[in-house]
């Protein structure tokens, strides 16, 4: 299963880049999953992951939480908590 | 009860006055219009600061804050809201955004621009970098604003993370 | 913290959007602006009306409104407040008040405004009269606003008939 | 001692005048107690001061309770409950 994957904030500048497509590994089933699997994909996404509590998630524009299974989902965006407003 | 209402998010600097005041104009229902503006300060953290840099979720941003008005609806007789969001460089002086809601009465009005200021702040994806003297940082988010938004949580809360 | 005020009674109308953007013009330490403004209604009690007359007790208006200013001064940390309140006929569309504070904090302002508009409902020396088809009479005073206003005398309350 | 009375909306209105002077009688030491008094000085007053429950008062442009003594005041204002805003 191929899913867009989008960056903002810090998150973004960690990773290095603001999107890619991954293939979801078998094995991940959430959120969380997915922030874990990704820590471990190199340095940069281990500094942008390394901590996933103080990161936030969205599934196809809808905020989730870690364990939201990932289902069908064709976007999910990891970043900082808000600071609009 | 028509309630009018207008999600724009935008790089360009917003008139709020003459955007608050489409709300009232041409209609006699209205008794009470509150108008929220939120400037940028020329200091963070006391240090001062040369810009902020907004960047948000195209779509998302859009999508979330008109979830947000549309609750508002629901639970406040409102006659119009209004929500304007810049994003992109912004100095200080400059509106960031702004909430105006209309009611014929006031405690709707302030309600509802409260619940949506403490919902936006929280909620809509939209992160702040601020320019100082030695370089650029993420705004850190606030456990306050966290607080405020979950006051409202009580008799609805279907917008915190689920 | 320098806080400018105003408080401002005349039959003139006002723009509430002019009044509101001198507390931001040439400074950038506020970073919230509330501006609350009551708007006369073409209807009271479901009945339509013509106009209404604001009568009001010359010095006393003005003095009980800067009362409320100063202890809204003294409980937020306000970097401005403007209150200005029309008394003589005014028409349906019209503008019959404004209250506008700024501070460098939402919660502030929002607190601030609210404040204001309850103490000014239920303590400020106006009276509103209605011109209806069958004549005109006198508005009563709402149980509501002064619940509304009760709530901030939990601890001060001293802007209470005492 | 003389004192200025002032009435506003629909006091003013039942009474038939904005203000006048009026010399308190001894044994009115209060504000209520003057309602009483006010009351009892004809129609129009029995019709403006008749339930002085809905009577809100002001001596010299402060707000005051009907057991507040008129002391040294030189303004007493009688009013409906406010409305404006």
């Amino acid at each position: 299963m191929t899913i867009k994957l989008r960056y903002f904030a810090w998150v973004r500048e960690r990773v290095g880049k603001p999107d890619e497509d991954i293939e979801v590994p078998s094995g991940v089933a959430t959120v969380g999953e997915l922030m874990v699997w990704l820590a471990s994909r190199g340095e940069e996404y281990a500094h942008a992951f390394g901590n996933p509590k103080v990161i936030r998630a969205a599934i196809d524009r809808s905020h989730v939480k870690p364990q939201t299974p990932i289902g069908k989902a064709s976007e999910i965006a990891f970043f900082p908590p808000m600071t609009g407003g | 009860m028509t309630t009018t209402f207008l999600v724009r998010i935008q790089r360009e600097p917003f008139d709020a006055a003459t955007e608050a005041g489409k709300l009232t104009r041409g209609r006699t229902d209205v008794g009470a219009l509150v108008t929220f503006t939120g400037v940028c300060r020329g200091a963070e953290a006391s240090e001062p600061i040369a810009a902020l840099t907004l960047e948000h979720y195209p779509g998302m941003a859009e999508a979330e804050i008109e979830r947000y008005v549309a609750e508002a609806i629901e639970r406040w007789p409102l006659l119009g809201v209004t929500v304007i969001h810049r994003h992109g460089r912004i100095v200080p002086g400059e509106d960031i955004m702004m909430v105006a809601t209309a009611s014929s009465h006031r405690q709707a009005a302030f309600a509802a621009a409260e619940f949506l200021m403490d919902y936006l702040k929280t909620c809509a994806p939209f992160w702040k970098q601020v320019e100082k003297a030695d370089g650029k940082i993420w705004v850190d988010a606030k456990t306050t604003d966290d607080v405020a938004a979950e006051r409202w949580a009580v008799t609805a809360g279907r917008h915190a993370a689920e």
